[in-house]
């Protein structure tokens, strides 16, 4: 399957879009997800272990789930407020 | 009531917001554009967010904040985009029956809102140079 | 800055006398007129103050809070006179660089007003019987 | 020597006045005031240990020694914020 990542902040700048699209095979969570975006974009790697993921606006852990019609963000240390 | 908005912060119209004859109290929070950050001088700010998501933690926030608190009015205001010096970033405002449950309650959404509201924050520092906030992750400075 | 005042307080005001660049946070505390308390119906209240000393009484908490806390600005304004329900009795706004200051602030001025500084509040109560409120001490409602 | 006392809020309804004048011989202190007032005023009686004493706008303690010249109020419990 084929997912489309949102990127925000310092990880659109480095990919240099505000989406990153990931080619997906077999069952998918999160770890195997950031595993893909870094082979993709190896200049996420110093990176990926501070990001979290988001599955449909909520924050996802290492071994959630992720299906083909999710909503998927990379979400850096946020700074609002 | 939360909301995400491009305009300056209207505190007047924060605080009508929250006031009524049920309370007894009202914190109103602002968070303000510093100049300084440890010795580094700001120019100006822009926020991002991925709204869609920092609205939905911002109403579980403010529903989580009513199960803590006795809460009558809530109302919550993240600013997006660009802002000068002493423009605020966010106001919070809680009215409550007795005060210390209205600074609780602020506190501990400000606290929330820093760790789980996909919101984000680029210093324009006055060297021309610009900077992503990412607390606890090395970010550096871009020309 | 502390003020005591007949007229109503101007929340817009009061932020913007303490906002600037030099602070990342405000906060802003109203004690507003609740209606009920303890099930009783207020209708209006009437706030009297030995004015002189609660002048004093009121520099003295500024300058004591800013012995404690990195304050950048500080104001505190008491309304004196009549006031209907959901006005405002009390604003105190702090701004410091960080915002757990301004909290704690707030707070502590908050707690010592209610117990150093010479202002009295009456109760005109929904039923027509009017009642000075004197914190430990009873007073029978008046006709 | 003769004191002006402000009095406020139910003090002030209680004497019907918003000062009370008394008149003290010798050296006079917040305590000895106070008994002062009882005795003029007897329904202050339940309230006075309720009651603080300023003195030149400042709390005084029991000891407190009052001076002819010295503004004297007298502060039932406050309840402003």
């Amino acid at each position: 399957m084929i997912i489309q990542v949102k990127l925000f902040a310092v990880a659109r700048d480095l990919v240099g879009a505000d989406q990153l699209q990931v080619e997906l095979s077999g069952t998918c969570t999160v770890e195997t997800l950031k595993e893909a975006m870094v082979q993709l974009q190896p200049n996420l790697a110093p990176m990926i272990d501070f990001m979290r993921i988001a599955v449909d606006s909520q924050f996802a852990t290492a071994d959630t789930q992720i299906l083909a019609d999710s909503e998927i963000a990379c979400i850096p240390p946020v700074s609002g407020g | 009531m939360v909301e995400l908005t491009e305009l300056p912060i209207n505190v007047q119209a924060v605080s009508d917001s929250v006031v009524s004859g049920d309370s007894g109290a009202v914190v109103l929070f602002l968070g303000t554009t510093r100049e300084f950050t440890r010795g580094r001088q700001t120019e100006s700010l822009d926020y991002e967010a991925y709204p869609e998501m920092a609205l939905k933690q911002l109403q579980q926030l403010e529903a989580e904040a009513r199960e803590r608190w006795p809460i009558d009015q809530c109302t919550i205001i993240h600013r997006l985009g660009h802002l000068e010096l002493a423009e605020a970033s966010i106001a919070v405002a809680i009215a409550t029956p007795h005060r210390v449950d209205a600074f609780e309650a602020a506190q501990w959404i400000m606290d929330e809102v820093k760790q789980v509201v996909p919101i984000w924050k680029k210093e324009n520092w006055a060297d021309g140079t610009t900077q992503w906030v990412h607390p606890g992750m090395d970010t550096p400075p871009q020309k």
